[in-house]
């Protein structure tokens, strides 16, 4: 039994718009009221739904190849010191697992969502989240080069698709599924690209980008998975691109998705010459189709790590940056290329990258549909979050920031001439109660009676060296108090959400037979046994598919 | 009131001198003889601001022991009105006439100097992107490749504020007395640290003044005051009293007041030998130069 | 002047980052008595391991075999650190300013990502100096080491700037990924010396083996050379560059990064 | 700055018409290798299997592996880096001193051959082994031919894949690297992870006698490291866990017998390529298993009242 008594209440879900209420927790869950227990004394505090991150890169085969590319961002990264109860680890780029979770928790984030899994090492990635303490998780199947999937499409086969898809799913233990550079990443394996919406690519030859979208986006309506397809569009960080985007979106009507990283598809211009912002492009295609909902992907100065999926962009950002690179191909299914970035606000292209992130958080008129996020490591780091947080909140802090970037870049965004200004309560809208309801996870992102007691508690005037959101007085996760007088003092294991679509038994004896063929491992060491996922809580789907 | 030094009078009157800005060049060789070249034409044509842009001159020969790569070389200061112009007539300087030059390196004579002028740091794009640079002890240096083998230049020069235009005016009975007599001094003055004489062999015969009464458009005309030849004219006021038939002046720049003090001391000394009726200095009134050297201080 | 007398060598080795002038400065004995070093896992204080004598300063003299007493001068500033006896790995590593003597032997990692100051070991040294930690993009920027004796592997690496200079034999790798800055090898040094270096200068006073990736340019003497060679006679260091005694070959490589990098092996006269 | 680009097996099985062995004897070492995953098999682009690739030996003598290469290139022994480095130069059309190069055994002419074939493939991939990783060189031996695979980019779709050693060489590395962010040679002392090899990794610490404890798990070090880390094993006390008496548990101070891994043991083992398969154990054991003594020790170090977290870092050392 806990109470929580005196704080300005932030949940948008429930309409309360810093309402002083008290909280009261019980089991875990939140509850109309509780006797005895521990008080928290709220008052001139602000009370939020626990952070929740639609799209992040925290645990798996690609991270963890990261990890080992850059020794250097580790030895300059944070440092956690093992305690009693708490783990070892290092923040940084590319955080440990241990201090991942310290590092969310410390921040007032209890769910993210692992946005890159490759089914043939799905395993590895369920060990990582395993290691990854305090928030619940959830992760998506990388689906839009599988190809076995490809060939279905192709094929014009969608139902087996649907059904191989599904069995994917379960075999993995995930929660919903990615879609990368459609096309792109198979093309890649011969060292191309797909960079037209509907032209064929390499190694296929009625199949194009655009039926990939449209054939997994009709798949995952038709499984009616909680969380929509979620995609990473054609033509990631290319000047131009702005067109793919606008086009993809055209190809989605009718079907629920999420577009990932909107940031990094909303350029102009035909070279990194004249490259520059069509965020109010791409926002007003976006308030048009009320079907999708987005993340920023916002890029922050300062040091990155670019994991993607992308292999064909990541070896161009090679060539450009003349740095370290790592590209991880996995067989049939994905790929995955590291390279280590700085951006720099002195250069052009950087400059306009972090506006259009802020740029599409502020066109983009519904704050349910868009998402606070910088794809982590990709843009910058999960734990900057705050910094976001601060620059939607306060114009004078961010044209500050504005005025401060070389003259040529201000010529290139809108940034300077938005005034638009996020309230609490949409700040609550977009890093807990929006990327929640997306997720289709019903008991986070808001304090109604019955949800987990996932709860982030700020002092109402942020610590002077720091921003609103960067030091939680306290934040409790599934009602126990994991951050207290701002310190991280360990946790539980946390969740990891899982689904189990429908498909027809008899998909295995399609399956098994291929896989023999194209795979190298033995197909009854491919699927991941539930037994290996240590807290496995399965999320629920209407009975029949639609 | 007038004061004599062996016979010679000293006018009770003062040198008139302007700010200028100095850098210090060390130019090194294989020997003396190609170190000394180097300089001379780089200090070619650099008698007067006004007329070269530059007033430049060999401030010393440097044995090996004194210079930064132990080669013989030659101290040079090139004085000009500002930073910005010093920094320009340095890089056509050295670049023509340094460069070029057999086994010459170039070297920044004022390191401990804050503000500074980039030299080599123009000069490298000589190399066409295949020079290279070596840093060493907080300077960088500079290597351009050439058909002898390799330029070594310096990429930045010390500019500090010095003061230019200090004079003597010797006033002779004839003209081998004058020039004895300012060769007597120049031989004094040479010896002294921090100064230049930059014109030819350290004398100037044409003096000016400022502007002229019957051509509007020059700039300066001759200091018709101290001609000997155009005494008595209608409209001339001379200042020769009326044994003097001829006049050399020496103009000096000099790093610092004390530099061109000791100069003007030891000039002035030497100067004062038979046949010299009167040593004077020229000057403005006190309207145009921040710095004023009076003769008698210097006795 | 502060003097710490090492008692006797430690079981395990001892990190002791807190030896450096910047922390001394201006601390009581007592104070500097209780300043913490790590002995493997567990944190104790200077005066189990060294008596403290003197009085307050950025002087600091160690007494005693500090063989396994690592990050001695670590990023200090300032002052002096003199060693009599050997000392441990990473010995003013980062260090920006002030000089380290040491009269024994280093160990690995000496002056590593330093980026000014004076190190001089009259021993021998270890490998890594001057060099960049694993991942860096950049070593040593600016700065002197100078070594009596021999050190071992990747000297210098992707070093960027600043002076290494080495009497005795150097083992392989010298001068790896180098992007700047001068290694002199007096008694040259075994394979791979300036393996993909980018920029930079190896001078080797002793025959070398070279790359295959490395082109003969010519033979000279490069006027450079006379500015080191008198900056380092001032540091009791001596450089050939008369042409009665010989000519330095000049290779330029790597050519497979490729590199503008040089390496110049002394010729002497009639050799 | 090059880097590491690799791929699963089956990427090779499937499409790789071009690959190099280089400094390995996979006949020998990884028998299963050739007609498992990468020359023999029929795969999905490369329906004539065997015929379908082109297979080069790149080694210092000639082993039953070349045999079934195509081509044969014998290099002298500690040649690897100096050739890797000219191939690099020569892939990109840069000037090599033939004299230099013939001394690793090969003429420019076979390296510009051997470069013309890479670049005309249409998936190459190189396979290095412990004749490279383990010789004078080392981990820059390594680093040449992994950044002479990133470079071979520019022309054509290449990767890369070092041949582990046996056991589960990857697995460890994998682990360490998501639980201490570096992959060997970690140092936790200071309670944090550092990274420094040749400062922390075991070989060196052991020869230089830094440690005073040593507890092994899953390896033999008795059998395999050089012998002066061997005697500083002897010197201190060694725990070695193990289902069976090996070199090193006859030297060790302690031998807890443990369950094998993989038939008693259940876990995950790591491919070379870092695929996780999975281990289910197929026989009983009356032993317990190695995580299960660790955990025990854990908590009974824990326990101590001497054991004390360390306190805070007072400066971040690389």
């Amino acid at each position: 039994m806990l109470r929580i008594t005196g704080g300005k209440v932030y949940d948008p879900a429930n309409g309360v718009d810093g309402v002083i209420q008290d909280i009261c927790i019980d089991q875990g869950r939140i509850v109309a009221s509780a006797e005895g227990g521990r008080t928290i004394d709220a008052r001139g505090m602000l009370v939020f739904p626990g952070g929740v991150d639609v799209h992040t890169h925290v645990a798996g085969g690609a991270l963890n190849f990261a990890r080992g590319l850059v020794p250097e961002n580790q030895r300059a990264a944070r440092k956690f010191l093992h305690g009693k109860d708490r783990r070892a680890g290092l923040g940084g780029m590319t955080p440990t697992t241990f201090a991942t979770g310290y590092l969310y928790a410390g921040m007032g984030w209890t769910t993210v969502n692992e946005a890159a899994v490759p089914v043939l090492t799905a395993k590895h990635t369920h060990e990582e989240l395993h290691d990854t303490p305090i928030v619940d998780k959830s992760c998506l199947l990388l689906m839009a080069n599988n190809e076995m999937v490809l060939d279905l499409l192709e094929a014009g086969e969608i139902e087996r698709a649907r059904h191989v898809v599904a069995w994917l799913i379960w075999a993995a233990k995930v929660y919903g599924v990615k879609a990368v550079n459609p096309g792109g990443v198979a093309a890649w394996k011969w060292g191309k690209n797909a960079s037209a919406l509907h032209e064929t690519f390499e190694g296929y030859q009625s199949l194009t980008p655009a039926k990939i979208i449209a054939g997994l986006a009709q798949i995952v309506d038709e499984l009616q998975l909680p969380h929509p397809l979620h995609l990473h569009c054609n033509n990631l960080g290319v000047p131009g691109n702005v067109a793919t985007t606008v086009e993809t979106m055209q190809v989605l009507e009718g079907r629920r998705a999420h577009l990932a990283h909107l940031q990094f598809h909303a350029y102009g211009g035909d070279g990194w010459s004249n490259m520059h912002s069509e965020a109010a492009a791409v926002a007003d295609a976006f308030n048009r189709h009320t079907n999708l909902t987005c993340d920023a992907g916002a890029v922050l100065f300062g040091d990155a790590v670019t994991i993607t999926a992308d292999g064909p962009w990541q070896h161009l950002l090679y060539q450009l940056t003349g740095r370290k690179w790592g590209n991880l191909d996995v067989e049939n299914e994905t790929g995955c290329g590291i390279v280590p970035y700085v951006y720099k606000d002195r250069s052009l292209v950087n400059a306009v990258q972090w506006a259009v992130g802020l740029e599409l958080m502020l066109l983009i008129t519904d704050p349910w549909r868009v998402f606070l996020t910088t794809d982590h490591p990709n843009g910058g780091c999960f734990w900057r979050y705050p910094e976001i947080v601060q620059l939607l909140m306060d114009v004078e802090f961010r044209k500050e920031q504005v005025r401060r970037l070389p003259e040529a870049a201000q010529q290139r965004i809108v940034l300077g001439d938005l005034d638009r200004q996020y309230s609490l309560f949409e700040i609550a809208i977009i890093t807990s109660a929006g990327p929640a309801r997306a997720l289709g996870l019903s008991n986070k992102g808001h304090l109604g009676i019955g949800a987990d007691a996932d709860i982030a508690i700020y002092p109402e005037q942020p610590d002077p060296d720091g921003f609103l959101f960067s030091y939680p007085r306290y934040v409790l996760k599934d009602g126990e108090i994991v951050v207290e007088e701002g310190e991280v003092i360990g946790g539980s294991e946390g969740r990891e959400f899982i689904v189990r679509p429908q498909f027809d038994a008899g998909i295995e004896a399609y399956i098994r037979p291929l896989f023999q063929q194209i795979y190298t491992i033995s197909f009854d060491n491919y699927p991941v046994a539930l037994e290996r996922l240590r807290h496995p809580e399965q999320v629920t789907l209407p009975s029949k598919p639609a | 009131m007038a004061r004599e030094l062996r016979g010679v009078e000293i006018v009770d009157t003062y040198a008139e001198a302007f700010d200028m800005r100095v850098s210090r060049v060390i130019i090194t060789a294989a020997t003396e003889g190609w170190a000394r070249t180097a300089a001379v034409s780089m200090t070619g044509f650099a008698t007067s601001v006004i007329g070269c842009k530059v007033e430049a001159g060999i401030e010393a020969m440097l044995p090996a022991s004194d210079t930064p790569d132990g080669r013989p070389g030659a101290s040079v200061l090139v004085f000009a009105f500002n930073a910005e112009g010093l920094g320009s007539r340095l890089v056509e300087r050295v670049g023509q006439t340094v460069l070029t030059c057999a086994t010459t390196a170039c070297f920044d004579g004022l390191p401990d100097v804050s503000e500074r002028v980039q030299v080599g740091g123009v000069l490298r794009h000589f190399g066409d992107k295949l020079q290279s640079s070596k840093f060493l002890d907080g300077r960088r240096y500079w290597r351009v490749p050439v058909m002898e083998g390799e330029f070594l230049v310096e990429e930045s020069f010390g500019t500090q504020p010095a003061i230019g235009g200090g004079n003597l005016l010797i006033l002779a009975r004839d003209q081998s007395a004058a020039l004895t007599a300012a060769e007597a001094a120049v031989a004094a003055m040479r010896q002294v640290r921090g100064i230049i004489l930059p014109f030819p062999g350290g004398i100037v015969r044409a003096g000016s003044k400022v502007g002229a009464k019957r051509y509007k458009s020059m700039t300066a005309s001759t200091n018709e005051a101290y001609c000997p030849t155009v005494r008595g004219r209608v409209g001339i006021a001379s200042e020769l009293p009326a044994t003097v038939n001829s006049v050399l002046e020496i103009v000096i720049d000099g790093v610092d007041r004390a530099a061109m003090e000791e100069a003007m001391r030891v000039g002035l000394d030497a100067a004062c030998r038979p046949d010299v009726v009167q040593i004077t200095a020229g000057n403005y009134g006190g309207k145009l130069g921040t710095h004023l050297f009076r003769l008698h201080d210097l006795l | 002047m502060i003097t710490l007398t090492l008692k006797e060598l430690p079981s395990v080795p001892l990190e002791a980052e807190v030896l450096s002038p910047d922390v001394t400065a201006g601390l009581s004995n007592d104070a500097i008595r209780a300043l913490p070093v790590y002995l493997g896992k567990r944190q104790r204080r200077i005066d189990d391991f060294f008596d403290v004598d003197g009085s307050s300063s950025d002087q600091i003299t160690i007494q005693g075999d500090a063989a396994r007493v690592k990050w001695i001068g670590r990023a200090m500033t300032r002052g002096h650190i003199r060693i009599t006896g050997n000392t441990g790995m990473h010995l003013g590593a980062y260090m920006s300013g002030g000089t380290i003597e040491v009269s024994g032997n280093g160990a690995d990692w000496v002056g590593a990502e330093m980026s000014g100051g004076l190190i001089r070991i009259d021993g021998n040294a270890g490998g890594q100096i001057g060099a960049a930690y694993r991942g860096s993009s950049t070593g040593m920027r600016d700065g002197t080491i100078l070594i009596g004796g021999s050190a071992g592997l990747e000297v210098g690496m992707r070093m960027k700037r600043g002076v290494i200079a080495i009497g005795g034999p150097v083992r392989d790798f010298a001068g790896l990924q180098m992007k700047g800055g001068t290694i002199i090898l007096a008694s040259g040094a075994e394979l791979r010396t300036g393996a993909w270096m980018m920029r930079g200068t190896i001078i080797s006073l002793r025959p070398l083996p070279l790359m295959p990736t490395f082109a003969y340019a010519a033979t000279y003497l490069p006027d450079v050379l006379r500015i080191y060679a008198a900056y380092l006679r001032g540091l009791g260091f001596t450089l050939p560059f008369d042409q009665q005694q010989g000519a330095y070959q000049r290779y330029t490589g790597d050519t497979s990064v490729p590199g503008k990098g040089e390496i110049l092996i002394w010729n002497p006269r009639g050799a | 700055m090059g880097g590491k680009i690799t791929c699963t097996l089956g990427e090779v099985k499937n499409r790789a018409d071009f690959m190099i062995y280089w400094g390995g004897n996979p006949a020998e070492c990884h028998p299963r290798h050739f007609t498992k995953y990468t020359l023999t098999q029929k795969g999905r682009f490369v329906p004539q299997g065997r015929k379908g690739r082109t297979m080069v030996l790149v080694d210092i003598r000639e082993t039953p592996s070349a045999k079934a290469a195509d081509l044969f290139l014998q290099i002298r022994p500690g040649k690897d880096f100096e050739m890797a480095t000219a191939l690099r130069a020569i892939v990109k059309g840069h000037p090599v001193d033939a004299a230099r190069v013939e001394e690793t055994g090969l003429t420019v002419a076979q390296l510009q051959d051997l470069a013309d074939r890479m670049k005309r493939a249409k998936f190459g991939v190189i396979f290095f082994g412990m004749g490279l990783s383990m010789t004078r060189g080392k981990h820059m031996n390594s680093g040449a031919i992994l950044t002479l695979a990133a470079e071979m980019n520019a022309f054509t779709k290449f990767v890369c894949m070092p041949m582990r050693g046996h056991g589960n060489v990857t697995g460890a590395d994998v682990v360490l690297r998501y639980t201490t962010g570096y992959p060997f040679g970690v140092s936790l002392s200071r309670g944090f992870p550092r990274f420094n090899p040749g400062e922390f990794s075991t070989i060196d610490l052991l020869v230089r006698g830094d440690t005073d404890a040593a507890l092994i798990l899953g390896a033999d070090p008795g059998a395999t490291m050089p012998q002066p880390a061997i005697d500083h094993l002897s010197r201190i006390p060694t725990i070695v866990l193990d289902p069976k008496v090996t070199h090193t548990s006859r030297l060790a101070r302690v031998h807890i017998t443990t369950a094998p891994t993989g038939i008693s043991a259940p876990g995950t083992v790591y491919r070379m390529d870092e695929v996780p398969l999975p281990l289910r154990p197929a026989l009983a054991s009356p032993f317990p298993t190695d995580e299960d003594v660790i955990r025990r020790i854990r908590l009974a170090v824990a326990a101590k009242p001497a054991w004390e977290p360390p306190a805070h870092v007072t400066m971040a050392i690389a």
